[in-house]
């Protein structure tokens, strides 16, 4: 069934683009087995790496891709933007100043909710987040 | 995570007080939730397991079953904030076991038994108002008839206050072999305090030495809370004379040596302004109603002095510590 | 609070989505959900709205209806926890801001500028792994042609290591007037430390004084991570040679002066621990590894060097230091 | 309304009497005109208090009594017992001490959820906590 649900990439240049990019994250876990309560926490996660496009870089683009592991089936986010970047990820990644609403904001949140987060950003260069929530071992005949 | 049993718990709880209503399912309600904490539900799990459990009980209507994906919805950022406590919990324990350390190595930067010289009693007490304290004080034997003794206050937070009084005791503790009277000390502490902390933040400190033959205390004061010299065949305190800029502050302070002479029953008060300014009801203790409590713990020994007036002290400010509390007494038996 | 326009705006979203339900509402859902909670509504009061809201929008089954006693009920021990983060926060900023003086104060202990001498040049790079950090270094000009150098590790976590750090700084500051060679002054702290601090705890520390005229280092070590010797004629690093206790183990520890001679183009490296516990893909750099990454950045200023090595090192360790990381580079021109 | 309710004085000596005071609680915050949010936090804080009595002292009484100051109405409960006291309040009150479940537990949350809090406690002495929520000035006619 995974099978035929490829990788698909979403431009954010619109906050319409963020209820776009959510109902594809939401439509593809639930393809993938997630439960609704994952299905939401992906779409909230979604959410918050688009938003962080849309507010902060003005544009950029969000993938949604199923992946395997190791046997394991799982969904992976990439956000990436060519906007000015977070200046001290370090500082991003902790709550308090997450709560600020800067750029960054809610990303303590996403990985909190995610299973493996990783970030790449400098001032001028853009960011970069890939993120993977893993659902268990592939079923047979799937 | 939300387990079957759980579920079906929560489902049997919910069919209870359906049967009938009673203070004691909204007591176990209660409880549950204190468990479910417990084991790290997290509230949008909650929500989502109540909607399930409504379909076991009876005809759920269409637009119920929808409303509660909004709520979920609406629940999961109420679970990062869930999830978000136990990186505050963690940040903070750590903290704490940082903290408690530094406390036990402050602990070691003060005497850890007081000078014993016939015909004289010492007392102290001296309680930090948070973890780690800004007061300081030593006693440094010089040879057998002779003691040093310093009390200090550091101004500013915790943290960087211990880092100050380390150096202050480094400092002194560097120079004890060299023989200097406490004006030359006070200088000398003066220029290295300039040298090495932040303009901001300042030390007042009384240092001196006690002739235990003389009964003679030779000091200097660099703009600390002044003492009290309780002079036993009058029944009467006086403030302790002595000025002098306190450390830190311009490189070239100059400090004045003061003398005592303590008679038999003669009792001498150093103390920190912690002491006086412990409030009563929310006014500063004023010197002379200082001065009224402590003449009410005369003739006691100087330890159970300090003891009793910090006691009284503590009490009159509802037992809150505004600053911390140092006080030392000496007395001429 | 939950306010009357707030429950009005939470119906209208629940009828939008029961009328078509769609992404976009239970986007708009998740906004609402961080607004609410920065409004500050809890979670018991998030349920309980939910609850009226349905009222609103059909005909609630007494069943539902009852349920959402017992829902809110559990919800209350939620209430409790999001209620506990404002605390949790507050004490954690508080705590930031006393960390954020400390570290201040512990700027203050490192020289703000380098020793300039013709025919020397000096780098340095010392980065803390968390706020405060436990590694310290100094240069003291001594006179016209001789300057005093330190370098150390602290053990143990932050806090007490800048208490310590501290000592050290003010002990040394107190001493600088005194014609103390490397292995006097080494005894010398190491009588302090040992007096001062916890046993747990210990200093290592490289001690040296270098003439700009010889170009001569004499130095003496207390158990510190060993530095480097590059000879350019060679084209080889060599190992510093010196051992010697610890500071703090032992009252009587001795130590022994070594000295080198620094030929044109020779470079000395001293460092602590952090610099070779750089973790390559879990696994600590050995020395041999560091030397190949100093080969491959020398022939430039002992600044530039520093620098270079340090981003060398950190891409290495996947941009996560582990431990304090001090360098010094001295370099002959 | 309220005049005809008094304080109420329940003995703690089994769980079933922890339920006994929370309905008392119940009843009484209901006549006197608090939300049903504030009934069950009412609740709530009548079992932390009863708990603490009924686990650590063994036995003891919650008072709830009406309570009226500067024209304005609250709710007052007083939990007294004559048990080993807690030897460090400051600690107590304290969140991370409170998940520990020793005697105390839960009082930070009764602080946060009433208006007003005062603890007597010293070790051999017993416990005395007084809480009060307010709820507004008095209706004319009530
Ligand atoms: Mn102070
Ligand atoms: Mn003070
Ligand atoms: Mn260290
Ligand atoms: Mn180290």
């Amino acid at each position: 069934m995974w099978q035929s649900c490829g990788p698909e990439t979403i431009k954010i240049e619109r906050e319409a683009d963020i209820v776009t990019a959510r109902q594809v994250g939401r439509n593809m876990s639930r393809q993938l087995g997630f439960g609704t309560i994952m299905q939401s926490r992906i779409a909230t996660s979604i959410s918050e790496l688009a938003r962080n496009i849309y507010l902060y870089a003005g544009s950029g683009t969000i993938t949604i891709a199923p992946i395997v592991r190791n046997g394991v089936l799982g969904l992976q986010l990439t956000a990436i933007d060519a906007g000015p970047g977070i200046p001290d990820i370090r500082k991003a990644m902790e709550d308090g100043y997450s709560t600020s609403g800067a750029l960054g904001a809610g990303l303590p949140g996403v990985r909190r909710m995610m299973d493996e987060f990783e970030i790449h950003s400098s001032p001028g260069e853009g960011t970069r987040v890939v993120v993977v929530k893993w659902n268990g071992p592939i079923e047979e005949g799937v | 995570m939300v387990t079957r049993s759980l579920e079906e718990e929560y489902v049997k709880l919910l069919r209870d007080y359906l049967n009938g209503p009673g203070e004691d399912q909204l007591y176990f309600a209660q409880q549950m939730g204190k468990w479910l904490l417990a084991h790290d539900v997290s509230p949008e799990e909650l929500t989502d397991m109540h909607g399930r459990a409504l379909e076991k009980l009876g005809e759920v209507p269409e637009f119920v079953r929808a409303s509660f994906s909004i709520l979920t919805e609406v629940m999961i950022e109420y679970g990062n904030e869930h999830r978000s406590v136990h990186s505050w919990r963690s940040r903070h324990q750590q903290m704490e076991a940082e903290l408690t350390v530094a406390q036990a190595m402050q602990k070691r930067l003060l005497p850890n038994q007081l000078p014993d010289y016939p015909g004289l009693e010492i007392g102290v007490v001296s309680i930090a108002a948070k973890q780690i304290s800004g007061d300081y004080y030593d006693f440094i034997c010089q040879d057998r008839e002779r003691f040093c003794l310093t009390v200090a206050d550091i101004t500013g937070n915790g943290i960087s206050a211990a880092m100050c009084m380390s150096m202050l005791k480094y400092a002194i503790d560097s120079l004890r072999e060299m023989p200097l009277g406490p004006d030359e000390m006070l200088r000398h502490l003066n220029r290295i305090v300039g040298r090495n902390i932040d303009p901001s933040m300042f030390v007042t400190m009384l240092y001196g030495s006690y002739d235990t033959h003389q009964h003679c205390f030779r000091y200097a004061v660099a703009g600390h809370e002044p003492g009290f010299l309780y002079r036993a065949a009058e029944g009467v305190f006086y403030d302790l004379a002595g000025q002098g800029s306190v450390l830190g502050l311009c490189p070239n302070s100059e400090y004045e040596v003061q003398e005592v002479r303590l008679e038999a029953g003669d009792i001498l008060i150093l103390l920190t302004d912690g002491v006086t300014e412990c409030k009563k009801n929310r006014y500063y203790l004023q010197r002379d109603e200082l001065v009224l409590q402590m003449q009410a713990e005369l003739g006691v020994h100087a330890q159970k002095m300090a003891n009793a007036l910090y006691n009284r002290l503590l009490a009159l400010s509802q037992f809150e510590l505004l600053d911390d509390y140092t006080m030392i007494v000496l007395r001429r038996t």
